[in-house]
């Protein structure tokens, strides 16, 4: 990797990381399913920059961003489903906090 | 450089917001800010479809998504906001600490970067991937999203009464 | 003949056992009983021919190698002969009986499994057979009376887990011997063959009955068709179980006399002779007596083989083949009872030897026999093992004796309960056993009889001929046998006879009935006989030996224990710590998760 | 013509889904029994005509690059009586017609995902696939929409949905190292690129993934709450098929033919599968609840696979794609015992139960084949894998691990003893005397999947040198 390359694979990854460790955070930490949710998409958000990123080092943004759309595709009817089970899950407990997803255990 | 530095910046800035914020529609917001940044982002990285793609549907499609599963479910009262801020406080001022600590880390152990970049194939039109090399990830998104409209159909119908 | 010819034996009756879940329910009878009647043809024409039959198998790296010669044309015979009468006796034994299909299926299969068990040169062949019979003897005691299916796992688990050694044993053999073809291995006894022996012979020795792997047997005896009682535990699985021990100690390992393993399997011998007979001895039912006789009678067999000298391997197998013989055949004879009063509860039983002349007379022969009478065919084997037993310890000699003094007590209370006595008003109808019954055991009974008086005949043409050189050219086939040995083995039944007839008087003074005849001590009958100073010392050691019977029935149960409950209780606390860090709350799982991937990370640092 | 496997369920879907819904329900129940069956069949019988005509016309219009070894046979196998089984089940258990419309739907989502997962030869595929089965599967969870079900599904979407952030940064930075994503440039790519940081933690993040997507320990929290919170029919899906073709099968794939087993990737691998083999089956060991017991064995015996993976000698590998199999059966058999127990009884709680053979006798005597089976009691086929497996461990050198392997059966039949007692062995509870057999279609896959239980474990050299 030339001397540029390697500086802006730098300051990406730094920010990239940070972008996990936000979105890990927020899953484990936050009591609310929709801030759960949203947590994933800044997951999903980092690894998007990612893909991206490494399609421009290499050279290969055209692989990168056929990759990058699928992801996207992906990523939409995962929230759609995931919004799906919160919903019916506040139906169920008039509740949507995380804590009282509990019944299963042992 | 310097304005890529400057996105990066300010995308964290919206990642904190988004995690500190504590009205959920404003989370969301925070949402589409991170999602628009990444999208200018992947435009300044040379790929001009994939950003198109990010900033419509994540920023867009993703947005309404949230905003909708939040109509369906009721907001919280003015009082128990308030005591929601407070357990907040007390839970998520740690993340600015971590971050500062992860950041430093990351500094300290700095990855070697010196290995070689691959060789990569000549073919760089990303329409021509798409539609000539990877007819099955095509597939898996028309699939995907079938499954998506039955876990629609599934799950957003009124339970009936 | 072709090679290929040995695959006949074992696909005809496999082929025939899986049709029969099919066939129509007329055809069944005939069908079981031609298929058997040509395995006993293929048997008797294969018999005295050497034949190596080999493919590679297993994705190329294994040979399917079957292997016929004297031995296992022998125990092939002697199988094939017992798996005909069995099917005769069935024809009508089980008529009207539900499961019919299974129970002839089954039958057929395993005559196959053995058939393959036995020609099997390629030890990991023969796991798989031996596999085969496991699963057909869970499914044979399955379809007895209701309940039998608890007996069907139990029989299942403990032989399934001494198999479970005896796999242990043959990677263990395979890696020192480098090869899995049972006649090219030839291991000296180093402390590591040692062990893989051990393993093996808990397989072998399970197989045929032996303790402690023996709890099922009992229980069988009780729950499943009584044919099978017959067929699987009575003979096949003696034949195939001293087949393997004899063919572990004799050409897979260089067994020499003096080594740790024989005196291993001498005392394994010696041990299960005397508890099971005394466990026989408190029995009060005709089967299950039987069934502990048995087990019984696999400690002759052990200890001959494990003296190691010529004259005991040849009483071991020529005991195997007579015990396999008198034990099918007491089988039957209670199998005949049962059928005809349809009960073997010996307490309501009694006089029935005008009733059923033949059947008794048939017992009496093959009781005769087991209990080592002369000139029957018992008497013959048990001398030879007498023979070698003593010449290896007198503790071993003692054993045998005392085993055979309570055999002979027992089947003389047996003998009186069910056929001599008086009659009983229950009774009163019942009639001589149907033909199809009477064949099978008068084959038997003049087997027993020819086998002992002609004792040449087996000897010379089955057994002797399977140890060839080690014999050095001796042969034990005649009257030669140790004269004192024999006197002192005639005193011992006298002496058994005597007891008997004496208690039997005596009990039926104090009782009304004839038939309840019991060493078990009632305290009413201890007291009588505490006044009679002469039988006295021998009441005090009946009884204190009935305890200790007691105590092994206990310990019996406790090895149940062991097999169904010990391994539960210990990771019960564990498990339970365990299920209470599974707290429900997924960011905990999350965080599992996440501490794994930078363990897996770190641990993939270099 | 291998691509039909894909295509011909995909075009079904939609035209289907054209019928009307009462229609539909009976139409697609034929049709998917025919696909599943019609799929057993030509992997079993590999007709000529099937699998050496290669489609012109369609690779004009679709390319469809796919790789088939003994691996993907197996698993296409497997796919196949296991979706035939689930909708035996399904007919059986849901009555409501716009639920079983929505369930076929579903399944024939996961048959095409599961099918291309096995069959696609590209990293970045994989993930789409995996994607696509998982996501059919949160549905089918959360179907019944009950509380307990959108718990186990919300669970296994978010322990999913990092194992795939984590799968997708491994496909990043693979794509970094090796500029492409299919299985060729990638293994070449990685076998250039030495054993730098990068190679390390990419390997790393996928196998991560992948252990979540499989459930081992430490990764498995989802997977018990998720196996015992889904519907009957989605729960032997789940357990026979889904996370052994994303989790196992995917792994199995990419630990021998890309990545490439290193000493390293094997000693972690033959570490997690014994972890795995022993918290699970202690863990069952005390379950009250039927199927959260065999879901905690369903971890037990995947660490067996992974066991046999990571061994890593041909025998090894040879030993755990026959253990995938038995344990797809077998595991299918026990659920399917689970569903008509809880179809009959209304509980899966095992207090409730007892001496359900007297009842329930089909029921009962699968259920102990297949539980003799998955504690490897001979001559049953989940036997000779694990017997495979142990000899070759054995072999490798690796005693300690073998000696393990074979303590821990030990305690797997342990467990499965103390269930058979509460269950279907001893005296019938009271109330329970109007307890009937479960209706055909439940009896009919439970009886099929003892057959081959039994059969295969008599005929296993044949089916060992089946290819």
């Amino acid at each position: 990797m030339n001397l540029a390359g390697a500086q802006t694979f730098w300051y990406f990854y730094i920010a990239i990381m940070l972008l996990f460790v936000m979105g890990a955070y927020y899953i484990i930490a936050s009591f609310n399913l929709i801030r759960v949710l949203i947590g994933l998409e800044l997951l999903i958000k980092a690894v998007t920059l990612l893909s991206i990123l490494t399609g421009y080092l290499t050279h290969n943004e055209g692989l990168a961003q056929a990759l990058v759309i699928t992801l996207i595709v992906i990523e939409v009817v995962i929230m759609v489903v995931a919004g799906g089970i919160v919903v019916c899950i506040y139906r169920n407990n008039k509740s949507l906090d995380t804590r009282k997803l509990k019944e299963l255990k042992g | 450089m310097a304005l890529n530095l400057i996105l990066l910046v300010l995308l964290l800035v919206a990642g904190i917001w988004t995690v500190l914020t504590t009205r959920l529609v404003r989370s969301v917001v925070g949402l589409a800010l991170v999602s628009a940044v990444v999208s200018i982002l992947i435009f300044r990285l040379n790929s001009p479809l994939a950003a198109a793609f990010e900033l419509s549907v994540c920023a867009g499609l993703i947005s309404v998504i949230f905003v909708t599963t939040i109509s369906f479910t009721q907001r919280l009262t003015a009082e128990r906001l308030e005591e929601r801020r407070k357990e907040r406080l007390g839970k998520y001022w740690y993340l600015p600490v971590i971050l500062i600590i992860f950041g430093i880390l990351l500094v300290v152990f700095k990855p070697k970067l010196d290995f070689p970049l691959p060789q990569v194939p000549s073919e760089q039109d990303t329409r021509n991937i798409i539609w000539h090399m990877r007819h099955v990830d095509l597939l898996g998104q028309i699939l995907i999203i079938l499954a998506g409209v039955f876990g629609v159909v599934i799950l957003f119908k009124e339970p009936k009464k | 003949m072709k090679p290929s010819v040995l695959l006949l034996p074992i696909l005809i009756p496999a082929i025939f056992g899986a049709l029969m879940f099919i066939l129509p329910r007329k055809a069944r009878h005939t069908v079981a009983f031609l298929v058997a009647g040509i395995n006993l043809a293929l048997a008797i024409a294969l018999f005295r021919n050497n034949l190596i039959y080999s493919f590679p198998w297993f994705a190329g790296k294994i040979e399917f190698a079957l292997r016929l010669y004297q031995f296992s044309g022998f125990i092939m015979l002697s199988a094939a002969f017992f798996a005909f009468l069995i099917v005769i006796y069935s024809l009508n034994f089980m008529k009207g009986k539900n499961l019919q299909n299974q129970f002839y299926a089954y039958i057929l299969l395993c005559i196959a499994m053995a058939n393959g068990a036995v020609l099997a040169d390629n030890l990991l062949l023969l796991l798989f057979f031996w596999e085969g019979l496991l699963l057909i003897l869970f499914g044979f005691i399955a379809i007895g009376r209701p309940g039998a299916f608890k007996t069907a796992t139990k029989a299942f688990i403990i032989v399934g887990i001494s198999d479970l050694c005896m796999m242990i044993g043959i990677a263990l053999t395979w890696m020192q011997a480098g090869t899995l073809t049972i006649s090219k291995i030839n291991l000296a006894l180093t402390p590591m063959a040692g062990f893989a022996f051990i393993m093996l012979m808990i397989g072998a020795i399970s197989k045929a009955g032996s303790m402690p792997f023996h709890s099922w047997i009992p229980d069988a005896a009780d729950d499943a068709p009584l044919p099978f009682m017959a067929f699987l535990p009575a003979s096949l699985e003696k034949l195939l179980g001293i087949y393997f021990l004899t063919r572990i100690s004799l050409d897979m390992f260089k067994l020499a006399i003096g080594s740790w393993i024989s005196i291993l399997l001498m005392a394994i011998g010696a041990i299960t002779i005397i508890l099971a007979v005394m466990m026989a001895l408190v029995q009060k039912d005709y089967k299950r007596l039987l069934s502990y006789h048995a087990i019984s009678q696999v400690g002759y067999m052990i200890l001959g083989i494990g003296t190691c000298v010529p004259v005991g391997i040849v009483g071991g197998l020529f005991h195997m083949i007579n015990n396999a013989l008198y034990k099918s055949g007491l089988f039957l004879t209670g199998g005949a009872v049962e059928k005809q009063t349809g009960t073997t509860d010996l307490h309501s039983l009694g006089g029935l030897r005008f009733k059923m002349p033949i059947t008794c007379a048939c017992f009496l022969i093959t009781a005769a026999s087991i209990s080592g009478m002369p000139p029957f065919n018992g008497f013959f084997s048990k001398e030879l093992i007498y023979d070698a037993a003593l010449s290896r310890g007198m503790i071993f000699y003692l054993a045998a004796v005392v085993g055979s003094f309570f055999t002979a007590a027992s089947f003389l209370k047996l003998g009186h309960a069910a056929f001599f006595g008086k009659e009983r008003n229950e009774l009163k109808a019942v009639k001589e056993a149907p033909l199809s019954l009477l064949v099978p055991m008068i084959v038997i009974a003049l087997t027993c009889v020819i086998f002992g008086i002609f004792n040449y005949l087996p000897l010379n043409h089955f057994i002797q001929p399977v140890l060839g050189a080690r014999l050095e050219g001796h042969s034990y086939a005649g009257f030669h046998v140790n004269i004192v040995l024999t006197l002192i083995t005639i005193l011992v039944l006298a002496g058994a006879f005597i007891h008997h007839i004496f208690m039997a008087k005596l009990k039926g003074e104090g009782l009304k009935a004839a038939d309840d005849i019991r060493y078990a001590p009632v305290l009413s009958q201890t007291y009588d006989l505490a006044q009679k100073r002469f039988f006295d010392p021998y009441e005090i050691g009946l009884k204190g030996m009935n305890v200790f019977s007691r105590i092994l029935w206990a310990a019996d149960k406790g090895i149940d224990w062991v097999y169904n409950s010990f391994v539960p209780g210990v990771s019960y606390g564990v498990s339970k710590g365990i299920r209470r860090m599974h707290t429900g709350y997924y960011p905990v799982y999350i965080s599992w998760a996440l501490v794994g991937m930078f363990a897996v990370l770190y641990f993939l640092r270099k | 013509m291998v691509p039909l496997f894909v295509l011909i369920p995909f075009f079904s879907i939609i035209i289907l889904n054209l019928f009307p819904k009462k229609l539909m329900q009976h139409l697609s129940f034929v049709w998917l029994g025919f696909l599943s069956l019609a799929q057993v069949y030509l992997v079993a019988a590999r007709p000529v005509w099937f699998w050496d005509t290669k489609l012109e016309l369609w690779n004009l219009l679709f390319s469809f690059r796919y790789s088939v070894d003994v691996i993907t046979l197996v698993m296409l196998l497997c796919i196949g009586i296991v979706v035939f089984i689930s909708l035996l089940a399904s007919r059986a258990m849901i009555s409501d017609v716009h639920q079983r419309v929505n369930f076929k739907n579903l399944l024939l989502v996961s048959l095409i995902g599961m099918n291309a997962t096995v069959l696609v030869t590209d990293v970045f595929s994989l993930y789409v696939f995996i994607e696509i089965t998982a996501v059919s599967s949160y549905i089918m969870i959360a179907m019944n929409k009950d509380r307990l079900g959108l718990e186990g599904a919300f669970k296994y979407l978010i322990l999913s949905a990092i194992a795939t952030v984590m799968m997708l940064v491994a496909i990043s930075l693979l794509l970094l190292l090796t500029g492409n994503t299919s299985f060729e440039a990638v293994g070449a790519g990685l076998a250039g690129a030495g054993n730098s940081l990068f190679v390390r933690v990419s390997i790393g993040l996928f196998l991560c993934g992948l252990f979540i997507k499989s459930g081992l320990v430490p990764f498995h929290g989802w997977l018990p709450d998720a196996y015992s919170a889904a519907p009957a029919p989605a729960s032997i899906l789940l357990a026979g098929i889904v996370t052994k073709v994303s989790g196992v099968y995917v792994l199995m794939r990419l630990a021998i033919s890309v990545f490439g087993l290193t000493p390293s990737v094997q000693a972690l691998l033959m570490f997690i599968g014994a972890v795995s083999i022993i918290i699970g089956a202690v863990a069952a060991l005390t379950q009250t609840d039927f199927k959260r017991m065999l879901a905690y064995s369903s971890i037990s015996q995947i660490g067996y696979i992974i066991l046999g993976v990571g061994c890593g000698t041909k025998l090894a590998l040879i030993g755990a794609v026959f253990h995938l199999f038995n344990h797809a059966i077998f595991k299918s058999l026990l659920f399917v015992n689970a569903a008509s127990v809880e179809k009959e009884l209304g509980t899966t709680d095992m207090d409730k139960m007892g001496g359900l053979t007297q009842r329930m006798p089909v029921t009962g005597i699968t259920s102990v084949i297949g539980l003799l089976s998955t504690a490897g009691i001979p001559p049953l086929s989940g036997f000779w894998s694990k017997f495979i497996i142990i000899i070759a461990l054995w072999q490798a050198g690796n005693f300690g691990y073998a000696a393990f392997a074979l303590l821990a059966s030990i305690i797997t039949l342990a467990y499965f003893l103390s269930m058979q007692r509460k269950v279907f062995f001893g005296k019938l509870r009271s109330g329970l005397e109007n307890i009937k057999e479960s209706s055909m279609g439940l009896i009919v896959s439970q009886a099929v999947l003892a057959i081959i239980t039994l059969v295969v474990g008599l005929i296993f050299p044949l089916v060992i040198s089946w290819r």
